[in-house]
C-alpha cells in the first residue's frame, strides 16, 4: 500500500501530509504536479496549502495540472482512491471530480481554529469512523464555504455522500458553529472513491497538538484502502 | 541630480567626492544616497547598537548578517530576526504588511535556514482610521504568512494615540537549519557568477530606502511616495524552496536577499562582506516593464528576489533547480578581484564605486562614553499615585485594548501549519516541537508602549525582562534576543535621546541576564508633523524548551491548588493600564538588575522541577489580569478566591502593577511546604495570594467582591472597535 | 497574426452569497451612500493572437469556460477588440 | 428617485505587479493558449438612487475614489445606466 502525495506549485501542507503518513508507517511517494506517472501508488492525497497562491480562485489553476489529468484517468480507469484536504478539496471541485464548489468564507476572513465535526454518514472509504462520531480537527482556510446547487445538495444527502459536518461540542448542527457559511454545515463529502474535507487531519496526530482525531481519520482511510484492495484481489 | 534629491547632505556629498577623487554621476550618487541612508547604514544608531551584548555560548552568528543565529543543540541552529515595515504599511497596509513578512522571511532563508515561525508586533492608534489600518495590516500579515505556509505563532499588540500617524508593523521570523546549511554573504570569491533569481524587476519602491525611511511624513508628500511594492507569497514559496534546495546541495558560494535598496544594497553588501568586487550587466536583469534606467534597476525594491553566487562548475545545476520551479534565474554578473563594483548597462559602464565606500565609509554618528553613561540617568517626575481600589477596575483592566483577547487577530493567521505548534498564540510563549531534536523551541515576544513613554530606559529593560520571564515560565533556556527599535527623527535631540535610552535599557537588561542580542532592526523617522511616537522596542526571544510535548500549563487545573506570587514587586503602578486610566502617563518602575540572573534561573528550575501545576508571568494588566487569564483554560470550571493583605490604594497597586519579574504559580496544597522551602532556600520572596476552587468565580476573600467568570471574560472579549469599560 | 484585446468579466451567480460585496455594501452605507445590490466580480484582461475577431472570441470563451470562471457559481461575458 | 445601475471597473495600474495575473498567465500558456498581458481586476456592480444619470455618475466616482479602488495602486472606470 503506497500513498502518493502531490505537490502543486505553492502547496504548503505537502510535507506535513507526507510526514503524517510516515508517522503512521505508510510508504509514501512524493508526486510532482507536472508529472503524470501514477503506476506505483495505490491512493493519492491532494494536500492543503495555497496552490498557485490561491490566485484566480483557490484550486482553479492547480486543477489544470498534468497530474490532475492523470488522476482523473486513474479514477475513471482503476477507481483510484483520492483524498483531498483543504486546498485538495478545492482542487477536486474545480477539476469537477467532486460536486459543488468552495466559496469565500461568509465572514470574508481567513479562519484558523479548532473545530468539532460529526461523521454524518459512515463510508466504506473510512473504516472505523462510525456515524455520529465526533472529531476535533484544526481548520485553516479563507475559502471553505461549501456550495452546491439545490439539486446536487439533495443528491449528496440522498446518496449518503455528505461525510462530515461542522457541529458544536455536543454534536449538534447549528449556524453558530458553522465557521465559514458552508451549506448545511458541510465540511467534507465523498463520491465514489474520492473523499475530501476542509479541516486538516495531518495536523492532529498526537494529543500534544490538541487532538489525535486526525490520526483516527487517516487510519480509517488507510483501513478502508486495505479492505478494498483485499476485496479486489 | 542634486545630493538632496537622494537624501544626502552637502558634507556627505563632499565626502563622496573626496573618496572618489571625482564627482559621482547620477547613478553613483543614487547608490550612495541609498546605502548611506539611515535605513541601510544605520548611521544614527550603529555606535549605539554596538553596545548591545552580542556574545554567548550559544551564538553562532551575531549582528551583521541577514539574521542572528544561535545553537539549539548539536545538530540544529536557530536563525531569527525582527524587521519593521512601518511606513509602507501606513501607505498601503495590506501590501505593506505582506511585503514586511516576505522580507523578513527572505532574511532567514538568506542564512540557509528554513523559516518555521512568524510573530507580528503591532502598534496602532485608537481612532476609527487606525482600527481600519489594523484590520488591513492583519489581513496583509495573514495573506503572506498563510499562503507561504509559515505559521504565525505569537504576537504582540498595543494601542495608543501616539501611533495614529505612525503605526508600527514589526515582524519576527524564526528559522531552523543544520550546521551544514551554513551560508552567508561573505564567502563570494573572484571568478564566481552572480545570479539574480525570482521576480522580474519593476519600478517598485524606488527611493524607498533613501527617502521614505529617512524622512518624516508630512501631509502633501504624495509625489515622493514610491510605487507600491506588491508581495507575491506564491513566488515567495517557490523561491524559498528552490533557494534552500540549492543551499542544501552545497551549490552556492554565497547568498544575499534583496531588501531595501534592492540590487544596489545586495551587491554592495555581498562584495564588501566578501572583500571582493563585481561586474554587473544590467541588460541581463529581467524586467517587468519597458524603459527602466540603470538607476531604476539598481534601486528597485521589487520583492521576491535573491542574489546567488555560484561557481562555474555548479552553475548549470543551480539554474536547473530554479527552472524546475519555473523561477527566472539570470546570470547578471561575476565576482572580480578588483575591489570595484562596476556596473554596465546597454554595453557601456554606467557606474564604478568601491563597495567599502558604500558600506564601511558611510557616515556614522559617534557615541561617547559620557553619552552612553548619561542614557541611564533617572527621569524626573511621572511617579504613579495609586487610586483607591474600586472593584470595577477589574473589568476596566481586562477590557483595556492592551489587555483584551487577541483572538480576533490571531484566528486570521494560520498558526498550526507545519504541524509543529504545540502552543500557539493564545499563550504567552509559543512552543514548537523541533523535528530531529528532543528539545523544542520556545518563542516569546513583547514590545513597549506605555512602558517606555516616560522613562524609555525603564521600558527597554522591562521589555527584555518580560520576554525572558515568559521563557522562564516554561523552563526554557534563553538562547538569544532580537530587538526592533522604532523611534522618531534622530536629528532631533529629544527623539534621539529617548531612542538611545531605550536601547541602553535593552542592553543593560540583556547583559544582566546574560542573553545576547544577535540581531534586530531600527526604524527611525516615525514622526508626523513634528510629533514623534513613543520610542518603542519590539523584543523577541528564542529559548530551548526541554519538554516541548508537555508544556507547563498556564491555566487552572485543579480545585484546592494554592496560588503564589513569586517575587512580589514594590507597589508601583508606573506605566500600567490602571495608572494610564486614572492618572495619565507615568514612569515605568526601574528594576534592580542584579537579581535578574538568579530570579530567571530559579523560576526556570522551578518550572522544570515537576512541583508547580501551572505558571504564568505577570505582564500588562498585572496580577489581576494574569489570574483571570489563568481561569479561562478549557472551561470555566475553576475559580479563584484571592486573599491579598493589601488594602485600598495598596490593593490597586498590588493587583495591577506591571513590574516585570513576577510570576503566578500554582501548587497542589500538599506541596505547599516544598514550595516554601524551594523559594526560601533561594532567598526569593513568594506570597500566597489565593486558592483555586470550583466555583467558576473570581472572589476577594477580605473585601467580599466576586465576579462570575463569564462577566470577566465578557470584558476580556470586548471587540477592538469598542473602548474599555469606564468605572 | 493580429492580436486582440480580450476582456472576460466573471460575476457570481445571483443566488451565490458574496461576502466581499456585502462588506463593501456595509462600508458604503456607513459612509452615507444610498446604494444597494453590491456585488463584486472579477475582470480578466489579456491579449490573444488569433486569425480574426471571431476566432479570438472563440479562444476567449474556451478559456473562460475552462478556467477563468467556475460555472457552478459564476457566469461570464467576453468582449473582444482589436488591440 | 430613479435608480441607476453602476458598474465600476477597478484595475491595477500598469506598473504595479499583478501576481494573480502572472500565475494565471503561466497556466494558460501551459494549456496552450497564446495569450499575453494577463491582468486581473475587479468589477463592482451596484444600484444607486440619484436624481439623474449625471449625479449617479458623480456618486459612483466618489465611491470609487473613496472605497472601491485603492488610488495608490489601482485605477477605475465608472459606467452608469438607468436600471
Ligand atoms: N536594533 C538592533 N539590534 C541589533 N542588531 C541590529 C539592530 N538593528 C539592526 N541590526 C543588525 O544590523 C544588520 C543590518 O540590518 P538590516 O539592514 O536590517 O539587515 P537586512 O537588510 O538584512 O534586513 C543586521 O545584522 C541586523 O541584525
Ligand atoms: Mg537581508
Amino acid at each position: 500500500m503506497r500513498v502518493g502525495v502531490v505537490t502543486f506549485p505553492g502547496s504548503n501542507c505537502d510535507c506535513d501530509t507526507l510526514e503524517a503518513f510516515e508517522f503512521l508507517d505508510v510508504p509514501t511517494k512524493h508526486l510532482w504536479y507536472a508529472d503524470t506517472d501514477l503506476t506505483d501508488v495505490d491512493a493519492v492525497v491532494l494536500p492543503g496549502g495555497f496552490s498557485y497562491g490561491d490566485y484566480l480562485r483557490s484550486g482553479a489553476l492547480a486543477a489544470k495540472a498534468p497530474m490532475m489529468t492523470a488522476i482523473r484517468d486513474a479514477i475513471q480507469g482503476r477507481d483510484l482512491p483520492v483524498l483531498g484536504i483543504c486546498n485538495g478539496f478545492q482542487i477536486l471541485t474545480e477539476a469537477g471530480l467532486l460536486p459543488g464548489a468552495l466559496r469565500a468564507n461568509r465572514h470574508g476572513q481567513f479562519r484558523c481554529a479548532w473545530q468539532t465535526l460529526r461523521v454524518t454518514n459512515e463510508s466504506p472509504l473510512f473504516l472505523g469512523l462510525s456515524e455520529g462520531e465526533l472529531l476535533r480537527l484544526p481548520i485553516a482556510h479563507a475559502e471553505g464555504s461549501y456550495y452546491a446547487p439545490a439539486g446536487t445538495l439533495a443528491d449528496l444527502f440522498m446518496s449518503r455522500e455528505v461525510w462530515l459536518q461542522y457541529v458544536d461540542d455536543r454534536g449538534d448542527l447549528n449556524t453558530l458553529t458553522n465557521p465559514n457559511g458552508s451549506l448545511a454545515n458541510i465540511a467534507g463529502i465523498t463520491r465514489g472513491n474520492v473523499a475530501a474535507l476542509m479541516p486538516h487531519p495531518e495536523r492532529a496526530l498526537e494529543k500534544a497538538f490538541g487532538s489525535e482525531d486526525g490520526r483516527r481519520l487517516l487510519m480509517a482511510w488507510l483501513r478502508g484502502l486495505q479492505e478494498r484492495s483485499a476485496h479486489a484481489s | 541630480m542634486q545630493a538632496e534629491e537622494v537624501g544626502l547632505t552637502s558634507p556627505e556629498y563632499m565626502k563622496i567626492v573626496e573618496l572618489m577623487h571625482r564627482k559621482p554621476n547620477d547613478l553613483e550618487l543614487g547608490l550612495f544616497g541609498a546605502l548611506w541612508s539611515e535605513h541601510c547604514s544605520y548611521k544614527s544608531t550603529k555606535a549605539l547598537l554596538s553596545r548591545l551584548p552580542h556574545d554567548g555560548p550559544h551564538v553562532v552568528q551575531g549582528p551583521g548578517a541577514n539574521a542572528g543565529v544561535v545553537r539549539l543543540d548539536q545538530d540544529i541552529e536557530v536563525a531569527f530576526k525582527v524587521e519593521s515595515h512601518n511606513h509602507p504599511s501606513y501607505v498601503e497596509p495590506v501590501q505593506g504588511a505582506a511585503t514586511g513578512v516576505g522580507g523578513i522571511l527572505r532574511d532567514i532563508v538568506a542564512m540557509g535556514a528554513r523559516p518555521v515561525a512568524l510573530a507580528d508586533l503591532l502598534r496602532f492608534g485608537i481612532d476609527a482610521h487606525s482600527l481600519i489600518l489594523l484590520d488591513r495590516v492583519v489581513k496583509g500579515v495573514g495573506q503572506y504568512g498563510n499562503a507561504i505556509g509559515i505559521p504565525t505563532v505569537i504576537g504582540d499588540l498595543a494601542f495608543s494615540d501616539t501611533y495614529r500617524g505612525n503605526p508600527l508593523v514589526n515582524v519576527m521570523a524564526v528559522g531552523l537549519r543544520s550546521p551544514e546549511m551554513h551560508i552567508s554573504a561573505s564567502t563570494a570569491r573572484p571568478g564566481q557568477w552572480l545570479l539574480l533569481v525570482g521576480q522580474r524587476t519593476g519600478r517598485d519602491g524606488i527611493h524607498g530606502a533613501s527617502l521614505l525611511a529617512s524622512r518624516d511624513f508630512t501631509e502633501g508628500d504624495d509625489d515622493l511616495r514610491p510605487t507600491v511594492q506588491v508581495g507575491d507569497p506564491f513566488l515567495g514559496k517557490l523561491l524559498m524552496e528552490a533557494t534552500l534546495k540549492a543551499v542544501s546541495e552545497g551549490l552556492l558560494a554565497a547568498l544575499q536577499d534583496l531588501g531595501a535598496a534592492g540590487l544596489a544594497s545586495a551587491t554592495a553588501e555581498l562584495c564588501d562582506a566578501s572583500g571582493v568586487g563585481a561586474e554587473l550587466w544590467l541588460d541581463r536583469v529581467p524586467l517587468r516593464q519597458k524603459g527602466l534606467t540603470a538607476y531604476d534597476i539598481m534601486l528597485s525594491e521589487t520583492q521576491e528576489r535573491m542574489l546567488l553566487v555560484t561557481s562555474d562548475e555548479n552553475l548549470s545545476q543551480v539554474v536547473s533547480i530554479f527552472e524546475h520551479q519555473e523561477i527566472l534565474c539570470s546570470v547578471i554578473g561575476h565576482i572580480t578581484a578588483s575591489k570595484e563594483l562596476a556596473v554596465q548597462y546597454r554595453d557601456r559602464p554606467v557606474a564604478s564605486v568601491r563597495p567599502d565606500w558604500l558600506i564601511k565609509e558611510a557616515p556614522r554618528r559617534p557615541l561617547s562614553e559620557a553619552q552612553w553613561v548619561s542614557l541611564k540617568a533617572p527621569v524626573a517626575g511621572g511617579t504613579a499615585i495609586a487610586p483607591a481600589f474600586d472593584p470595577r477596575m477589574v473589568r476596566e483592566v481586562l477590557s483595556d485594548r492592551d489587555v483584551r483577547d487577541r483572538r480576533p487577530i490571531y484566528r486570521r493567521y494560520d498558526s498550526t501549519i507545519r504541524s509543529a505548534t504545540i502552543w500557539g498564540p493564545s499563550h504567552d510563549s509559543a512552543i514548537l516541537r523541533v523535528r530531529g531534536s528532543d528539545a523544542g523551541l520556545a518563542i516569546a515576544v513583547f514590545g513597549t508602549g506605555r512602558w517606555a513613554s516616560v522613562d524609555p530606559y525603564a521600558g527597554g529593560v522591562g521589555a527584555v525582562l518580560l520576554v525572558l520571564a515568559r521563557l522562564a515560565a516554561q523552563g526554557a533556556e534563553p538562547l538569544g534576543l532580537t530587538d526592533g527599535v522604532n523611534a522618531g527623527n534622530p536629528d532631533l535631540a529629544e527623539s534621539y535621546d529617548a531612542m538611545a535610552a531605550l536601547v541602553r535599557g535593552v542592553a543593560d537588561a540583556a547583559r544582566a541576564a546574560g542573553v545576547p542580542v544577535t540581531g534586530g532592526n531600527v526604524s527611525l523617522h516615525n514622526e508626523t508633523d513634528g510629533q514623534a511616537i513613543w520610542p518603542t522596542v519590539m523584543m523577541g526571544g528564542v529559548g530551548r524548551q526541554p519538554h516541548p510535548y508537555s508544556p507547563l500549563p498556564d491555566y487552572l487545573t485543579a480545585s484546592g491548588d494554592l496560588l503564589f506570587l513569586i517575587n512580589p514587586s514594590e507597589l508601583n503602578l508606573g506605566g500600567s493600564v490602571v495608572a494610564l486610566h486614572h492618572q495619565g502617563m507615568t514612569a515605568f518602575p526601574r528594576v534592580d538588575l542584579r537579581k535578574v540572573p538568579h530570579l530567571l534561573k530559579s523560576v526556570s528550575d522551578w518550572a522544570l522541577s515537576g512541583v508547580p501545576r501551572a505558571m504564568r508571568a505577570v505582564g500588562p494588566g498585572g496580577l489581576g489580569a494574569v489570574v483571570v487569564r489563568m481561569m479561562q483554560g478549557q472551561t470555566l470550571a475553576y475559580g479563584v478566591e484571592m486573599d491579598l493583605k493589601e488594602r485600598d490604594s495598596d490593593l490597586t497597586a498590588r493587583l495591577f502593577n506591571e513590574v516585570p519579574l513576577q510570576w503566578v504559580t500554582l501548587v497542589d496544597s500538599r506541596d505547599k511546604d516544598r514550595a516554601m522551602d524551594y523559594w526560601g532556600n533561594l532567598g526569593v520572596e513568594v506570597t500566597q495570594v489565593g486558592v483555586v476552587n470550583d466555583t467558576g468565580t473570581l472572589s476577594f476573600k477580605a473585601q467580599g467582591h466576586s465576579w462570575p467568570g463569564s462577566t470577566l471574560l465578557e470584558a476580556w472579549h470586548r471587540p477592538f472597535e469598542e473602548g474599555a469599560y469606564e468605572p | 497574426m493580429p492580436s486582440f484585446r480580450v476582456l472576460v468579466t466573471v460575476t457570481l451567480k445571483p443566488e451565490i452569497l458574496d461576502p466581499a460585496g456585502q462588506a463593501t455594501h456595509q462600508v458604503l452605507q456607513h459612509l452615507g451612500y444610498a446604494v444597494d445590490n453590491v456585488r463584486i466580480g472579477r475582470i480578466v484582461t489579456l491579449t490573444v493572437e488569433a486569425d480574426d475577431a471571431n476566432s479570438a472570441r472563440g479562444v476567449a470563451e474556451r478559456m473562460a469556460q475552462d478556467i477563468l470562471a467556475n460555472p457552478i457559481m459564476e457566469s461570464f461575458e467576453c468582449q473582444v477588440d482589436l488591440s
